[in-house]
């Protein structure tokens, strides 16, 4: 066991693959050389060789197609993507070809590959840096879409990613790299060592894509979080003394819908909070599979707390961020109604 | 407006135009055709800079009485160029007899490969067994000249019960790893960077085999061209770079691609990797190229761009009247010939084919793919009694069927039972 | 007026708008001498020259990127992708640039523009000639997206969106192209002409943007469709014999709130139906909001009728097509819970 | 696998890597630096085919002692080249201000030109005031060559309530349509085919006025690359394609880009269009190329590529330290010297400037740009005060506000007043 922030989880994750299987090789913008921007695959390109973690051209759409050659040719590549704002020229070869080349060749080429990046709001980086575009994936057939919240997660959840025989879109919530950040954005910063979650174990190890956690136990209602906002969920019921069961998805696709179900039957209420603009998120997903399958236990219409339908603006990052006060004001409602 | 605008002249803007349209007569006067053997062939390890010359030529081996002539004549022996034929001629029955096919209602869509029989067919010839290839619709020749079973290939036309990719893709679509047969994507270009990427693969792992990429005159206008260009041009991937150009797409001329401005072949040049330009309806030069560039990519020399010269003589597809946008018969006027017709010369020149062979071998290949089409339709077409096996539907999106899958699985098999009451 | 399938309102709506306004230009892939391949652009080169109306080279990023040039220099271009399933190269361009041009512009370069495509299923296209992706653009703030089902509204939409001031993806069900498709595919194809929506004006109108139609009205249950699924939900209504009100939605963003909640409202129960996949399809969007503002009428769990999470396959075209038996039995169950 | 394999050699994949990493010695002894006037300077009617040559070498005026020399000397008069010389002085004066803001925590990010100041603000000079600019984040020039207000780049970068793009964008994303300044995206190469539309759109309007857009090396791998070469070359379209080759992509050398194999002016051989390599150090020659193709732009011959060969003296931006990846003091041994300088000596060996005027100019410009600052900083800083009103927030969407935006709109503003309690 070591104290790692994310940025070293998901490191020794890579380191721990790479060494274990000669067929894991890295490759994207500034990975190699450099390490990455955010640091994620630094050191990898010196131990394990150019050939095996490697800088690629700004091409998001080679980057993907190559990678996806490596997997038909039989590697396993993890392909960074450097923001998740800049992962829409690579779309076409995520949708129409690592989503469908299992299906389409009835079975003859499976991909087993990760498509890695940074991904949310919170540290002002304008609307190029900020987005969080998980929806887009989740509503394709054929890739699992990955969100970890927490060091521990994020390696066990990574290495579960690689060692997956389908493509998997594993998005990192950029915010909490260096810590657990809540969404009261005034306080100090808290790094990941304070953090149960930052006790990693250095081996092999995996969190199993597809399992929800429950992060928090509670009575009064459920709320649907990933990534960051599994912190602010959390934080937000602390703050305002309410004894909400706060899951942690995890994955996307598949979603964990049993332990969605339980929680919900239990607490009869159920807010769906994520960062992501709310038309169309995942939150209506949520929304929809929850009042489907709970209908008859809901006391309150599932509440979405979301980003708004605009682009995240620079300066007004705050007043963006679906943070604590409008995640309290949806609770309250909620518990209200 | 400043004063200086106002003097300025008005643009206009230029849309190109092929030179004939119908009502007009054929015309290919703008078409240069070097003599056969005139352009020399440089050893694979030649720099790259000392071959800028190249993508402006016209690789050709064949002249015009069918002889085999220059530095880029293959030396093939009699067999092979038999074999050669023999999968060109394959090519063009099966077409015609599954474009008759869907004609007939039986399936929903075809598409032949008139006049291009030579580039799948003597390219693959020219590759190992093991090299995996990434083609588009066009080289159906590839799984021809490597045995792939001709009632397979209905089976799929057909989305019948024996078809191995269980209905799921549209005609053509075929997919076969063990014939280093990429599964084709209905998606252009897409198929470009990923040979590359299995090509990388392929050098990462220390491995022998090499690909070999392909994609049409109009598809090298998408990003993934410009992608496979560069990714392969910066790691020297061992592969192989083909561009079809057959010059139409769907309606569209080549120009409408840059055909007009410059060849296919000297879009190499930008990505500093070699770049040929090659008659594609000459089957030697086919080979002989196709060889070369195996060669660089096998000696860690990179990758090349191959231009195939060709065109395309039938409609794009079953769905498609090409004289609603160009002159009836084009295609027999197209100056380098019929590649099946010039194979077949240069066979008979060198004594090593004749008329009743050739008439027989025609006999032959006609009753083979007879007797393919009937086994084929005994397991169904996509008309009568197509794939059908509704819970295969869920199957493959993901190795294993999630949770939601597997309810919806249940659901489609209900809502069958609900229908046939 | 004069009776017209789709196709010939579609191409009616164009030559109203060329003619009026020498700012309008066509482009995409085979639409100029040739006219499309679902023929949608014929005749119009001819009639307004070359440079009004013109072939692309293969690349739908390139023509989105044109469009949005020639849209930033003050045209109003309208540009095909020749199939929805071949959008996903351009998508960098809608949803980085296209989408969010006025908003980080504060207004300065705001885009007129409308991006045509045929998409759905229905026509024994396979799965790269049958994908309705309308919720992935959904998604993005920042630009509309209509799809009419009928040639009446297929002309008033498509002026209405030529002349809004911001981008538009209008998508085209190609399966009604020439017939009103109900989903009852062993019956003899009907075509536009016995349909009252085909009689067509022949010159400028427009049927507005975010403004539902009630198609059928109903007490029982409020159907929520758009595209080819209008004529399957009046279909299997009456073909069960269930009085429910069939909502034509028309566009999907911004979506006619106050016609939906005003249906559900007073039928108490809502079906959601569309082709695509359902996980994080629109319907989850639709169900979602149904849910948060009728809470407390809905009498059943609002459901969803849709495509599977599969590609789409090539001869179970009617095994995955959303017809009247998917529908009816939800009908059924809905009406029941 | 079958026997010929067995005797194929294993490959390996290649990766490029840079001359020096730190540690080593700057080494720049591969930089080929041709003789100033050495490059005939070709009639703007001429052939594509016959200018073939022009991408492999490198157009320069400015000689070792500054003298303008050659076919390619724009001859300008001492007024505009003292207001150029004036113009890159500003960018680098309000470069190092802006950095020193964001290093005082004013503002979350910066972006400087050193070393690059050249390109932005000769090329803009050699245009006319109306036409369209689609800059990257490295052409603040533009805005300094055509008068942009200071305070008003600095509200910008402050995101303050004086920033015209009311906080939405990140530092150094201006846009200014009055300026014909087109708004900066945050994803590479996606302006460079939308100026190909603008242009094109000026051609279908008869309108005179060309576009021009940039682009970095390294982003020049980016599909849209393909499409603005692609659509540029097809349609003639009366624009300017700049690659600006800094040599850098944050930590990534051009040699991933593709630099290694060839030049970046070469990729226009392969769309057909012309392509010239230009000393991006020297103001002269940006300049007289930018002139050459707006002069072809303007007469209907269609775009030409220029890659101005430059080098990035400084970081990528603030979040960056390039002794990481590459040695230290790189940028001040690069052999084509300072642009700055060498526009300096240039007017001075022509007896229009002196080490006074230039001590003056310098203070002059230090003065206005911390009046400027001062005047922002009234306006607020991204930490002190910065631009925060809400219902802005939701404008601009669309032209107009949907009712759900209307609805979150009073969703936010009721937030922020239960944040304030
Ligand atoms: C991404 C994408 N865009 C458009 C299409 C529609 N389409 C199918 S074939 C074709 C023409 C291709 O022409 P070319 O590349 O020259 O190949 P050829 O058919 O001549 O072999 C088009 C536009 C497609 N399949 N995929
Ligand atoms: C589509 C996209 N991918 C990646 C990035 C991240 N990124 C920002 S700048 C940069 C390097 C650009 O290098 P170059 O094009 O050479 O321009 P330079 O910074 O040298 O001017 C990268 C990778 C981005 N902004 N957009
Ligand atoms: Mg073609
Ligand atoms: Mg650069």
């Amino acid at each position: 066991m070591t104290v790692m922030n994310m940025i070293q989880a998901l490191n020794s994750a890579h380191r721990v693959m790479m060494e274990r299987d000669a067929k894991t090789v890295v490759l994207g913008e500034d990975v190699g050389y450099f390490g990455g921007v955010f640091r994620v695959t630094e050191g990898l390109q010196k131990q394990f060789g150019k050939h095996r973690s490697f800088d690629a051209p700004i091409s998001e759409n080679g980057i993907m197609a190559v990678a996806i050659g490596m997997a038909a040719y039989g590697l396993k590549p993890i392909a960074e993507i450097q923001f998740a704002d800049y992962i829409y020229p690579g779309f076409d070869q995520i949708v129409s070809e690592a989503a469908k080349m299992r299906y389409r060749s009835a079975g003859d080429w499976g991909l087993s590959m990760v498509i890695r990046s940074p991904y949310g709001g919170g540290i002002f980086g304008g609307q190029t840096h900020s987005q969080s575009p998980e929806a887009l994936f989740a509503h394709v057939a054929g890739i699992k879409t990955v969100i970890p919240s927490n060091p521990y997660d994020a390696k066990g959840l990574l290495i579960a990613a690689i060692e997956d025989p389908d493509p998997v879109v594993f998005f990192e919530p950029k915010r909490i790299y260096n810590g657990p950040f809540d969404g009261f954005y005034e306080r100090p910063v808290t790094p990941w060592a304070k953090h149960p979650a930052a006790e990693v174990p250095d081996g092999h190890y995996t969190v199993p894509l597809g399992k929800a956690a429950v992060a928090r136990e509670g009575q009064e209602v459920t709320i649907l979080a990933y990534g960051t906002m599994v912190h602010v969920a959390i934080a937000t019921a602390e703050a305002q003394g309410i004894d909400a069961e706060v899951i942690d998805l995890r994955t996307i696709v598949p979603v964990d819908i049993e332990t969605i179900e339980e929680s919900v039957k239990k607490t009869g209420r159920c807010v769906v909070v994520h960062e992501a603009t709310r038309t169309a998120g995942f939150g209506a997903e949520l929304s929809a599979l929850v009042q489907e399958r709970c209908f008859y236990h809901l006391e309150a219409p599932v509440a979405r707390v979301t980003g708004w339908d605009t682009p995240y603006p620079h300066s007004l990052e705050w007043a963006y961020f679906p943070g604590p006060v409008r995640l309290g004001l949806a609770l309250k409602k909620t518990l209200e109604d | 407006m400043d004063m200086e605008r106002r003097n300025r002249p008005a643009l206009e803007l230029y849309v190109p135009e092929p030179e004939a349209r119908p009502g007009d007569e054929v015309d290919f006067s703008h078409i240069q055709v070097p003599p056969a053997g005139s352009v020399p062939r440089p050893d694979i390890a030649v720099s790259t800079e000392s071959i800028r010359d190249l993508p402006y030529t016209l690789i050709r081996v064949l002249d015009e009485e069918g002889r085999a002539t220059g530095p880029w004549d293959p030396r093939l022996d009699a067999d092979t160029l038999r074999r050669m034929l023999r999968d060109m001629m394959m090519v063009r029955v099966f077409d015609d007899r599954m474009y008759r096919a869907q004609r007939q209602g039986k399936t929903s869509f075809y598409m032949k490969a008139t006049g291009e029989e030579a580039i799948a067919v003597a390219g693959t010839h020219a590759l190992d067994r093991e090299d995996m290839c990434f083609p588009t619709y066009r080289q159906q020749g590839i799984l021809v000249a490597r045995d792939y079973p001709l009632v397979t290939m209905m089976c799929q036309i057909y989305s019948n019960r024996g078809d191995p990719l269980k209905g799921r893709q549209l005609p053509i679509m075929y997919s076969s790893r063990e014939h280093g047969f990429f599964t084709i994507s209905g998606n252009l270009a897409t198929q470009f960077p990923q040979a590359v990427g299995w090509a990388m693969g392929s050098a990462i792992s220390g491995d022998s085999r090499i690909a070999s990429g392909y994609i049409g005159d109009g598809s090298t206008a998408e990003g993934d061209f410009h992608a496979a260009c560069t990714f392969a041009g910066v790691y020297r991937a061992p592969v192989i770079l083909n561009i079809v150009n057959n010059q139409w797409a769907i309606s569209t001329f080549s120009g409408i691609a840059g055909g007009q401005l410059t060849t296919f072949a000297a879009r190499a040049l930008g990505y500093g990797i070699p770049g040929l330009r090659v008659d594609g309806n000459d089957a030697l030069a086919v080979y002989a190229a196709t060889r070369w560039a195996a060669d660089r990519a096998r000696s860690d020399l990179g990758p090349t761009l191959i231009e195939f010269f060709t065109y395309r003589v039938e409609g794009h597809s079953t769905s498609d009247d090409p004289t609603a946008y160009r002159p009836k018969g084009a295609g027999e006027k197209w100056p380098l010939g019929d590649p099946v017709a010039r194979l077949r010369q240069h066979l008979t020149g060198l004594g090593e084919w004749d008329q009743d062979r050739d008439r027989q071998l025609l006999e032959q290949l006609d009753a083979e793919v007879r007797a393919a089409q009937k086994k084929a339709e005994k397991l169904g077409t996509l008309q009568s009694d197509p794939y059908a096996e509704i819970p295969t539907m869920f199957e493959d999106v993901y190795a294993e069927l999630p949770w939601h899958l597997r309810e919806q699985q249940a659901q489609a098999l209900a809502e069958w039972e609900a229908k046939r009451k």
